[in-house]
C-alpha cells in the first residue's frame, strides 16, 4: 500500500468534508445559538475524525515509512512525517479550543453579539491551517497560508469596536501581508531553479548551491515573521492579546508554529546548508528567548504576557533548529537528531501548554472582565481546579520537571552538550554560552510564572469577585491539555519515538542514529514518578502528623503586622521591578513613583510600564519618518490643473531625453 | 556487587543525616570565631525535633500551595541530593544529562517556594519571593560556568562522571578547576542564603531573602523547610568538595576521607567568611553574582585559547 | 503656398502671445481657421473636386463660425472682463514663445535631414501645440484655456498636413466633431462654473485635493 | 455585420431611443437587454463560437476580444445596478441628470466598443475621445461643485492628453515615410507587419506622445489627477465603469503602439518608458495613500496603483505580461465591487470624508463586510484573483533583467496596503461617540446581491482559472512576440 494513511483516503477526506460542512448551519439557521452549537459540534466531529485519520497514519504506527508514499491527490497534498506531525499538533490543539468554544462563545451570545462570522472564520482558519502543512504545491501553500492569516485576522474582529482590537489586528494584518511578499520571492526562486511548483520536487542541484544563502535568508525572515523571532516579533504582542481567547490560544499555540513548519520544510531542500545559517538562527533565537521572557516579565496584561512567552518559546524551538542546522552542516546526524528532535517536541509541547494557559486566562477574563493581573488575586479560593490546571501549564512552560516542557528542553540541552563533544575546538565555549543563556531563560520564566500564578491565584482578592463560574466545557478542554502535559512529562517515550520517526523521514538522510531514543527516558520516568510518589506519601504522613500535633488556621502573622488589607500585598509590578530595572533601556521600562514625604502624606502611587523596543523605536518611528518625508512631497498635490498640463510637457521632454540617451 | 547497589541509598541517608550537623558545625565555629560559646553542634537536630512536634498554623489566606510546597521542596531536594557522589560511591541517580535534571529539580523547589511565599498574601513574603526569583536567576549561570564548563570540556553530562573526569596532569586545567571551585563557592553562598548575600541569622529585617519567605510557616511545614535548607546547604557543599576528589586517586576510602575533611574545611571557610564579611546592599547583589559569572566566562575563555 | 500660410499662422501665434484681450484670442482662432482651411483646400482647387472640398468647408464652418461664435457668446453672457490676467509678464511670455519657436524650428530642421518632411508647416504646427500649452499654463481664465486648447488643436491640424497623414475623410470629420463637442461641453462647464462657483478662473477650482 | 450591429450600432440606437423615451424603467430594461446581448456576443466571440467579420476600420484579434469581454462584463454589472442606484433619493439638481444617464451610458458602450474593436489608429482615436465625451457629463451627475470641478478637470486634461496622442499618431505616419507603408492607411496590422521598416526616431517620438497622452486617460502618473478627480466624484457605477473599463480602453492604445514597436530596435526603450510610468504610478499611489482623506479618492488612487502595476507588468514582459493581462480582468471586477460598496456607504453617510464615516460594520454590516472582503481582494489576498495575477507579475519581475524593481514595487505596495488598510479599518470599526450605533438594521438590497455575485464570479474564475482565458492571454503574448 503506497499511502501514508493506513485506512486510506476516505476517512481523511470525510474529515475535511465534515469540517467544511460545519459552515452550513451558520448560513442556513437564523437562531444564533442553535446555529453555533450545531456547527461547533459538527466541527468537533470533523476534527476528531481528522485526528483519528492522522493517528492512523504510518507515522503513528509501527509501519515503516518511506517518503515516496506520501503524495496524494496528484501530488498536491503531501502527508510525510513533518506534515503529519504538524497536522497532529493542529488537530490536537484545535479539539480543546472547539470544546472550549461551547462555553466561551456563550458569553458573547448572552451579550447579544453576533458570533456567526467569528465561528465561520474560525472554521476556515482551522481548515486552512491544516492545508498549510499538507500542501505540496507552492501556490496551494501560499493560498492556504493567506487564507489562514486572513481568517485569523477576521476572527480577531469579534470585539472590533475596541480601540486596542483595531490596533492589534492591524499589526497582525500588516505583518502577515509583509511576510507573504518575502515568501513570494522565496517560492519564485525555487520554482525557477527546479521548474516545478511541487515542494517535493525542490532539490537543489550543485549548480544552484550559491542560491542557498539567499533562500535561507528569505525563508528565515519570511517564516520568522510568522513565528515571531525577536526582531520580527513586533506584531505578535499586539495581536495575540486582543483576539478572542480561543483564537489567541490557537494563534499562539499553532499558527505561529506554521512559521516553524516553514523553516523546517525549507531545510529539507536547502542542503547542504552552510554552518553560519545555524549560528544565525541560534543567535536570533537566544536573543528572542531571553528578551521574549524578559518583556513578558514586565507585562501586566495576562494575554500580552503569554504572547511574549510565545516569543520566548519560539526562541527555544529556534535554538533546537539552530543546533540541527549546525549538525547538518558538519555532517553529524547525532547532533542533527537532537536539535531537530528538541525543536519538534518543544513545538508540540508549547502548543499544548500555551493553549492551556491562554484558555485558562480566558476563563478568568470572562469572569472578571479584565486582563490586568494587578486587579486579580486570591482566585484559588474561588476556582481551585482552575488554579491547579493553570499551575500545571505554568510549570510546564517554565521547563521545570516533571512536565513536558522539561523533556524538550532536556533534549536541547543534550544537543548542546553533544555538539560541544563532537566538535571540539572552540565549540564548547560557544555552546556553554548558549546553555547559560538557556538556563537564564529558564530562570526568568520561573520568575515570570511564579509572578502570574501568585498574583492571579494566590493571596487575597484585590478586587471583589461577585461570582466565578467555570463550565464543564472549560474543565474538559483544559483538562485534556493538562493531561497531555503530564503524560508527555512522565512518559515521553512514545512521543520521542514519533519525533524520531519524523526526523528519519525527511531530515537525516542515512539511517538515523537513535540518539534520541538512547537517552535515559526510563530514568526520567522513574525519577518523576518517585517524586510524585514521595510527595503523596509525605502528604499522608503530614496528615497523620497534623492529626497528632494539631493544625489550625489563623490570620497571617507577617511579623505581627495587623490589619493587612488586600492592597498591601505585593503586586506584579513590585515583584518584577528589580529584574526589569536591569535591562530597562531595552524594555523601555519606566516607573512612575508618586510618593509624598510630607508630615501628613498624600496617597502615593507606583506604576510601571514597558513597551516594545522594536515597535516603539524602529517600526513606528520608521513609519512616521516615512510619513514626514512623504508630506514634503508637495509638488504632486496641487489643485491647479495647469500643473498637470505642465506635467504632460515635462514628461514628454524627460522621455525624449531618455530616448535621446538611448541612441 | 551488592554493595555497589547499596552505595546510592546509603549516600542519600548519609547526606540527609549529616546535613543538619554540617549547619550546626558552621554555627559553632562562627560562635567561637566571634568569641561566643554558641549553641551545641547538634542544635539543628534539636530545632528540627522541636518543630516536628509543634502544632502547625496556616495563614487564613493560604491555599493548598502552602500545604504541598514544603513536601515538594523536601522531596525534590532529596532527589537532587541523590545525584551527588560521595567519594567514589556511585550515586543513586546517575545517567547522562543528570546535570540538567539537577539544576531543574532545584528550579522546581524554588518555584514552589516562591509560590508558597506569595500564597500568604503578605508584603513581607512577597519581598522575599521577589528577591529569591531575582538572585536565583543570576545564580543559575554560575552553576553552568562551574560544573557546566567542566562538563563541556570533558564532554560528559553526568555529575558523577564530570567530577571524576577531572585530571591533575595539565597545569592550565588545574588552574581552570581551581577557579571553577571558587565560583562554586560563591554559588553555594548565594544559593544557601549565606553571607554576604543573605544573613541566615536574622528574621525580621527587610534585608532578608530566604528566611523571610517562610515567615508564616510553622510546625511540620517549617520543619520540612528548615530540613530542606540544611540539605541544600550540604548539597552545595558537596558540589564544592567534589572538585577535590581527584586527589583520592580512585580509592574508595580516600574519597570518603576527602569528603569528610573537605566538609570540615569548607564549614570552617564558610564560618570565617561569614565572620569577616558583612552583607552586601541588596542592589549590589546582582553585580556580585555577575562578577562570579564573569570569572567563569573568563576562565573558560582562557582555558579554551591556551590549550 | 502652404509655407506662406504656415508663416502667417506663426504670426498669428505671436499675436496671440502678446494680446491682452480675450477678444483677441477669438480673432486669432478665426484667422487660424481660415488659414487651415486654405491650406487643405489648395490641393483640391486644381483639379477641382467636390469631394475634397467637404473637409475644408466643414473646417471653415466649425473653426471660423461655430466655435468662435460660441466663445463670443460665452464671453458676452458671462461678461468676462476683456483683459486676460496672465501669471507672467507679456514680455517674458513672448520671449518664451520666441525661444520655443527657435528651438522647434532648429530641431525640425535637423530632423528633416533624416526624414523627408515639410519643415515650415511642421514646425509651425508644433509651435502652435507648445504655445497652446503655454497659454494654458500661464493664463488664469478658463475661457482662455479653451482658446489655448483650440490653438493646440489647430497646431495639430497643421502638423497633420505637414506630415501628410492620410486619414480617411470619415475619421477627419470625426476628429472635428469630437473637438467641437469638447469645446461645447467646456463652454457649458464654464457657464456652470461661473454660476455655481462664482468665477471663471482656475482659482475657483480648488476643492479637489489631497 | 451582425456583430457590428450589436456591438456598436445597437448601443447607438439605444442611446437615441433613450433620448426620445423618457421613462427611466423602460430605458433601464432596454439598456439592460442591450448589455446582455453585448455580453453574450462578446463571450461567444471570446470563446470562439462566433467568427467575426467586421466592416470598415474594425476587426477582432486576441487582445481586442479580451478587452471587449472585460468591457462588456463590467458594463453589464454597472447597468444591472444602475436602476437601483438611480432610485435612491438625490438632490433636486441631480434629479435632472437621471434623464441623460442611460443615454450617455449607451453612447459610452458604443464608443468604447468601437475603440476596442478598431484596427485603425484614427478610428481608435475618435472612439477614445468619444468615450471621454460620453463619460464627462456623467461625472457631473450630482451637479454639485466638486462634480463640476472634477468634470472640468477630467475633460480638459484628457482632451489635451488625447490631442497629444493624436500627435503621436501623426508621428507614426511620419515614421512610415520612406517605407512601403508610406501613404497607406493607419491600420494596426500593416504597421505590425512592417514595423522593422519604420523610422526609429519617429517611432520613438510616436510612442512617447501616445503613451504620455493616453496616460491622462489611463491614470498613469504624473498625469493621473484628472482621472482621480473624476473617478472620485462620479456616481459609483460610473466610477466603476471608468476604473474597470475606460482606463483599459486607453491602455489598449498604448498596447497597440507597443505591439508595433516590439520587433524594432526601440523595443527596450519602450519597455523602459512603460516601467518608468508604472513605477511612477505606484509611487504616486504610495505617496497619496499617506495623505488621502476621502475614501473615494483612495479608491481612485488604488486604480492608479493597479493600472500602474499592469503597465509595469507589460513593460517587464514575459510572465509579468501574462500577469498584467490577468490583472486587467481581476482588477476590473474588483473595482466594480469596491466602488459599488463604497457607493452604498456614501449614500448612507452622505460624505466622502473618511473622518465622517465611522463604524460602518455596525451601522451597515452587510456593506461593511463586503467592503472589507473587497479590500482584502484588492490587496492581493486569495482566493480573490488579484493574488494570482500579482504573483505572476512579481515572478515575472524577479526573473526579468531588473529584479531590483521587485523590491521597490513590493515596498510601494506594502505601504499602499498599510495606509489603505488604516483608512478602511478606521471607517469600518472606529466608533464615534456621536453615532448612536443601531446595530445592523440594514436590509439586503440589490447591490449587495450584485456584489456577492461578483465576488463569486471573481473567485470562480480566479480559482478555476479557465483554460480559455489562459489560452487567449497566451495568444496575446504571442502577438506581442514574447516567449514564455
Amino acid at each position: 500500500m503506497n499511502n501514508s494513511l493506513i485506512p486510506g483516503n476516505y476517512l481523511f477526506i470525510s474529515a475535511f468534508v465534515i469540517q467544511f460542512l460545519a459552515i452550513v448551519p451558520l448560513t442556513i439557521l437564523k437562531n444564533e445559538k442553535k446555529a453555533f452549537v450545531i456547527s461547533n459540534f459538527i466541527l468537533l466531529i470533523g476534527l476528531v475524525l481528522g485526528l483519528i485519520s492522522t493517528l492512523s497514519s504510518k507515522l503513528f504506527s509501527f509501519a515503516s515509512f518511506s517518503s515516496n508514499d506520501t503524495l496524494l491527490f496528484s501530488n498536491w497534498i503531501r502527508l510525510d512525517g513533518l506534515g503529519l506531525y504538524f497536522l497532529f499538533i493542529i488537530q490536537l490543539v484545535a479539539i480543546p479550543t472547539v470544546i472550549y468554544n461551547f462555553s466561551y462563545l456563550q458569553h458573547y451570545i448572552d451579550q447579544k453579539r453576533s458570533i456567526k462570522s467569528f465561528v465561520t472564520f474560525y472554521i476556515i482558519l482551522l481548515i486552512s491551517t491544516q492545508f498549510v502543512v499538507m500542501a505540496n504545491q507552492a501556490i496551494l501553500f501560499l493560498v492556504s497560508w493567506e487564507v489562514m492569516s486572513m481568517s485569523a485576522y477576521l476572527g480577531m474582529l469579534l470585539e472590533k469596536e475596541k480601540e486596542e482590537v483595531q490596533k492589534g489586528s492591524f499589526y497582525y494584518f500588516v505583518a502577515s501581508h509583509l511576510l507573504v511578499f518575502i515568501l513570494y520571492i522565496f517560492f519564485f526562486l525555487l520554482h525557477h531553479q527546479t521548474n516545478s511548483w511541487l515542494l517535493s520536487d525542490y532539490h537543489l542541484t550543485a549548480a544552484t548551491i550559491s542560491l542557498i544563502p539567499i533562500l535561507f535568508i528569505l525563508s528565515f525572515v519570511g517564516f520568522g515573521i510568522k513565528a515571531g523571532f525577536m526582531p520580527f516579533h513586533f506584531w505578535l504582542p499586539q495581536a495575540h492579546p486582543i483576539a478572542p481567547t480561543v483564537l489567541s490560544a490557537f494563534l499562539s499555540g499553532v499558527i505561529i508554529k506554521t512559521g516553524i513548519y516553514g523553516i523546517l520544510r525549507t531545510f529539507q531542500f536547502l542542503k547542504p546548508i552552510p554552518e553560519w545559517c545555524g549560528w544565525l538562527i541560534l543567535v536570533v533565537s537566544i536573543f528572542s528567548a531571553i528578551f521574549g521572557v524578559w518583556y513578558a516579565l514586565a507585562q501586566h496584561d495576562i494575554k500580552r504576557l503569554l504572547a511574549y512567552h510565545s516569543i520566548e518559546n519560539i526562541g527555544i524551538i529556534g535554538i533546537g533548529i539552530g543546533i540541527g542546522f549546525i549538525g547538518s552542516a558538519n555532517n553529524l546526524p547525532v547532533i542533527e537528531v537532537l536539535g531537530f528532535g528538541g525543536a519538534l517536541l518543544h513545538t508540540l509541547n508549547h502548543a499544548i501548554f500555551k493553549s492551556l494557559l491562554f484558555l485558562g486566562s480566558g476563563v478568568i477574563y470572562q469572569n472578571l472582565g479584565t486582563r490586568n493581573i494587578e486587579l486579580m488575586g486570591g482566585l484559588v479560593h474561588r476556582a481551585k481546579y482552575l488554579a491547579i490546571l493553570f499551575l500545571i501549564g505554568s510549570i510546564a512552560i517554565s521547563g521545570i520537571p516533571p512536565f513536558n516542557g522539561f523533556i524538550s528542553e532536556f533534549i536541547i540541552y543534550t544537543g548542546f552538550f553533544q555538539t560541544a563533544k563532537e566538535l571540539k575546538n572552540y565549540y564548547p565555549l560557544l555552546m556553554l554560552l548558549f546553555v547559560v543563556g538557556l538556563a537564564f531563560v529558564g530562570g526568568l520564566a520561573v520568575a515570570c510564572f511564579t509572578k502570574i500564578n501568585s498574583i492571579m491565584f494566590l493571596g487575597t482578592e484585590r478586587k471583589e469577585v461577585k461570582h466565578f463560574h467555570i463550565s464543564v466545557f472549560d474543565y474538559i478542554s483544559l483538562g485534556i491539555l493538562a493531561l497531555l502535559c503530564i503524560v508527555i512529562g512522565f512518559y515521553p517515550q512514545p512521543f520521542i519515538g514519533i519525533v524520531n520517526k519524523v526526523i528519519s523521514n525527511g531530515f537525516v538522510a542515512a539511517n538515523s542514529p537513535s540518539a534520541l531514543l538512547n537517552m535515559n527516558w526510563l530514568s526520567i520516568t522513574i525519577i518523576f514518578s518517585s517524586i510524585l510518589f514521595g510527595v503523596i506519601v509525605l502528604y499522608f504522613a503530614k496528615m497523620q502528623i497534623h492529626k497528632r500535633y494539631g493544625r489550625r488556621t489563623s490570620a497571617a502573622w507577617s511579623c505581627g503586622y495587623e490589619n493587612q488589607s488586600p492592597r498591601m500585598q505585593y503586586t506584579a509590578s513590585s515583584f518584577a521591578d528589580e529584574l526589569n530595572t536591569i535591562p530597562k533601556t531595552i524594555l523601555l521600562y519606566n516607573k512612575k513613583v508618586d510618593s509624598s514625604k510630607r508630615v501628613i502624606p498624600k496617597p502615593s502611587s507606583f506604576e510601571s510600564h514597558s513597551s516594545d523596543f522594536v515597535d516603539n523605536k524602529i517600526v513606528l518611528p520608521g513609519y512616521s519618518l516615512l510619513g514626514k518625508i512623504i508630506s514634503k512631497i508637495e509638488f504632486l498635490s496641487r489643485t491647479d490643473i495647469r500643473y498637470y498640463i505642465a506635467f504632460i510637457l515635462v514628461m514628454i521632454i524627460i522621455y525624449s531625453f531618455i530616448a535621446f540617451l538611448w541612441i | 556487587m551488592d554493595i555497589e547497589i547499596l552505595q546510592g541509598p546509603i549516600a542519600i541517608f548519609v547526606i540527609i543525616g549529616i546535613a543538619p550537623l554540617f549547619a550546626g558545625f558552621i554555627n559553632k565555629q562562627k560562635a567561637i570565631l566571634t568569641g561566643r560559646i554558641g549553641a551545641p553542634v547538634l542544635q539543628p537536630y534539636y530545632d528540627l525535633l522541636r518543630l516536628f512536634r509543634k502544632e502547625t498554623i496556616n495563614a487564613k489566606s493560604s491555599s493548598f500551595i502552602s500545604q504541598i510546597s514544603p513536601l515538594i521542596n523536601f522531596i525534590v531536594i532529596i532527589v537532587a541530593a541523590a545525584m551527588l557522589p560521595i567519594g567514589y560511591w556511585k550515586p543513586l541517580i546517575s545517567f547522562n544529562g543528570d546535570i540538567i535534571l539537577f539544576a531543574y529539580t532545584l528550579g522546581l523547589a524554588r518555584f514552589f517556594q516562591i509560590l508558597a511565599a506569595m500564597d500568604i498574601g503578605s508584603s513581607f513574603e512577597g519581598m522575599g519571593a521577589s528577591r529569591e526569583a531575582t538572585f536565583a536567576l543570576f545564580a543559575e549561570p554560575i552553576f553552568f560556568f562551574t560544573l557546566g564548563s567542566v562538563a563541556f570540556i570533558s564532554g560528559l553530562t553526568s555529575i558523577y562522571d564530570i567530577y571524576h573526569s577531572i585530571r591533575l596532569d595539565n597545569i592550565s586545567y588545574i588552574v581552570f578547576i581551581i577557579i571553577c571551585s571558587i565560583s562554586a563557592f560563591i554559588l553555594a553562598i548565594t544559593e544557601c542564603s549565606r553571607m554576604p548575600v543573605d544573613d541566615p541569622n536574622t528574621h525580621l529585617e527587610l534585608t532578608m531573602i530566604h528566611e523571610v519567605m517562610i515567615l508564616d510557616n510553622s510546625g511540620f511545614d517549617l520543619f520540612l523547610y528548615l530540613y530542606s535548607s540544611y540539605i541544600k546547604l550540604f548539597i552545595y557543599a558537596i558540589l564544592e568538595i567534589s572538585f577535590f576528589y581527584p586527589f583520592s586517586a580512585k580509592s574508595y576510602l580516600l574519597g570518603i576521607v576527602i569528603f569528610i575533611v573537605g566538609s570540615i574545611i569548607l564549614s570552617l571557610t564558610l564560618a570565617i567568611v561569614e565572620t569577616i564579611t558583612s552583607r552586601f546592599k541588596m542592589k549590589n547583589i546582582p553585580q556580585y553574582l555577575l562578577f562570579a559569572t564573569a570569572i567563569g566566562i573568563l576562565n573558560l575563555l582562557i582555558y579554551t585559547f591556551t590549550k | 503656398m502652404g509655407n506662406v500660410l504656415s508663416i502667417l499662422f506663426c504670426l498669428s501665434l505671436f499675436y496671440v502671445s502678446i494680446t491682452s484681450r480675450v477678444k483677441g484670442y477669438v480673432t486669432v482662432l478665426q484667422i487660424q481657421g481660415v488659414l487651415l482651411s486654405l491650406i487643405i483646400v489648395i490641393p483640391f482647387i486644381y483639379p477641382f473636386s467636390i469631394y475634397g472640398i467637404i473637409l475644408p468647408a466643414t473646417l471653415l464652418l466649425v473653426k471660423v463660425f461655430l466655435i468662435p461664435r460660441y466663445i463670443n457668446k460665452i464671453i458676452l453672457d458671462l461678461d468676462i472682463r476683456r483683459v486676460i490676467d496672465p501669471t507672467i509678464q507679456q514680455f517674458s511670455f513672448l520671449l518664451l514663445v520666441i525661444a520655443t519657436m527657435v528651438v522647434i524650428f532648429v530641431v525640425s530642421n535637423i530632423l528633416s535631414q533624416s526624414t523627408e518632411l515639410n519643415v515650415i508647416p511642421f514646425a509651425s504646427g508644433f509651435s502652435a501645440i507648445v504655445i497652446g500649452i503655454y497659454i494654458i499654463m500661464f493664463r488664469r481664465k478658463l475661457i482662455v484655456h479653451v482658446a489655448g486648447f483650440l490653438i493646440l488643436e489647430n497646431g495639430i491640424f497643421l502638423f497633420g498636413t505637414a506630415v501628410a497623414s492620410e486619414l480617411p475623410m470619415m475619421i477627419e470629420l470625426g476628429t472635428l466633431l469630437d473637438v467641437f463637442v469638447v469645446v461645447f461641453l467646456m463652454g457649458i462647464a464654464i457657464n456652470k462654473i461661473s454660476t455655481t462657483l462664482d468665477g471663471f478662473d482656475v482659482t475657483a477650482l480648488g476643492r479637489l485635493k489631497d | 455585420m451582425f456583430e457590428f450591429f450589436i456591438f456598436i450600432l445597437l448601443p447607438l440606437i439605444t442611446s437615441l431611443f433613450c433620448s426620445v423615451v423618457k421613462n427611466l424603467r423602460i430605458q433601464y430594461s432596454v439598456s439592460l437587454s442591450v448589455s446582455v446581448l453585448h455580453l453574450i456576443l462578446a463571450l461567444s466571440v471570446f470563446l470562439g463560437y462566433y467568427h467575426t467579420n467586421l466592416p470598415f476600420f474594425f476587426s477582432v484579434d486576441s487582445l481586442s476580444k479580451f478587452f471587449l469581454l472585460i468591457l462588456s462584463n463590467v458594463y453589464f454589472w454597472v447597468v444591472l445596478v444602475s436602476f437601483s442606484y438611480l432610485k435612491r433619493p438625490v438632490t433636486h439638481a441631480a434629479e435632472k441628470s437621471k434623464g441623460f444617464y442611460f443615454l450617455l451610458l449607451n453612447f459610452y458602450l458604443a464608443a468604447n466598443s468601437a475603440a476596442m474593436l478598431s484596427n485603425h489608429f484614427g478610428m481608435y482615436w475618435v472612439a477614445a475621445e468619444a468615450t471621454t465625451l460620453s463619460v464627462a457629463p456623467l461625472i457631473y451627475f450630482y451637479r454639485n461643485e466638486e462634480a463640476l470641478e472634477a468634470m472640468w478637470k477630467y475633460l480638459f486634461l484628457v482632451s489635451i492628453g488625447i490631442a497629444f496622442a493624436f500627435i503621436g499618431i501623426l508621428f507614426l505616419t511620419l515614421s512610415a515615410k520612406g517605407s512601403i507603408l508610406e501613404g497607406k492607411q493607419l491600420f494596426f496590422w500593416e504597421f505590425i507587419r512592417n514595423a522593422k521598416q519604420l523610422n526609429p526616431i519617429w517611432l520613438k517620438a510616436s510612442f512617447i506622445f501616445i503613451f504620455v497622452g493616453l496616460s491622462t486617460k489611463i491614470g498613469i502618473a504624473p498625469m493621473h489627477s484628472g482621472d482621480v478627480d473624476a473617478t472620485s466624484n462620479a456616481p459609483s457605477p460610473i466610477a466603476a465603469l471608468m476604473s474597470g473599463s475606460l482606463r483599459l480602453t486607453a491602455l489598449m492604445g498604448v498596447l497597440r503602439i507597443f505591439e508595433i514597436i516590439r520587433p524594432t530596435s526601440s523595443y527596450e526603450f519602450a519597455k523602459t518608458i512603460l516601467i518608468i510610468g508604472g513605477l511612477l504610478s505606484l509611487f504616486v499611489a504610495f505617496v497619496f495613500m499617506f495623505k488621502v482623506t476621502n475614501y473615494k479618492r483612495m479608491l481612485a488612487y488604488s486604480s492608479v496603483e493597479h493600472l500602474g502595476l499592469i503597465t509595469l507588468g507589460i513593460g517587464i514582459g514575459g510572465l509579468a505580461f501574462v500577469g498584467a493581462m490577468y490583472h486587467a480582468i481581476y482588477n476590473s471586477i474588483m473595482k466594480v465591487i469596491l466602488f459599488l460598496t463604497a457607493g452604498n456607504i456614501h449614500s448612507k453617510y452622505k460624505s466622502r470624508e473618511v473622518s465622517k464615516v465611522t463604524s460602518v460594520l455596525n451601522r451597515m454590516p452587510k456593506t461593511g463586510w463586503l467592503f472589507l472582503l473587497a479590500f482584502l481582494g484588492i490587496s492581493g489576498i486569495p482566493p480573490f484573483g488579484i493574488f494570482f495575477s500579482e504573483i505572476k507579475i512579481f515572478e515575472g519581475m524577479l526573473f526579468s533583467n531588473k529584479p531590483a524593481l521587485l523590491v521597490l514595487t513590493m515596498f510601494f505596495l506594502l505601504f499602499i496596503f498599510i495606509n489603505m488598510g488604516k483608512i478602511i479599518f478606521f471607517m469600518l470599526y472606529k466608533k464615534n461617540d456621536n453615532d448612536n450605533s443601531e446595530i445592523g438594521n440594514e436590509h439586503f438590497d440589490f447591490i449587495h446581491l450584485t456584489v456577492i455575485l461578483l465576488l463569486i464570479l471573481l473567485t470562480t474564475i480566479s480559482v478555476l482559472s479557465p483554460d480559455v482565458i489562459y489560452q487567449n492571454i497566451i495568444n496575446i503574448t504571442k502577438d506581442f512576440g514574447m516567449n514564455l
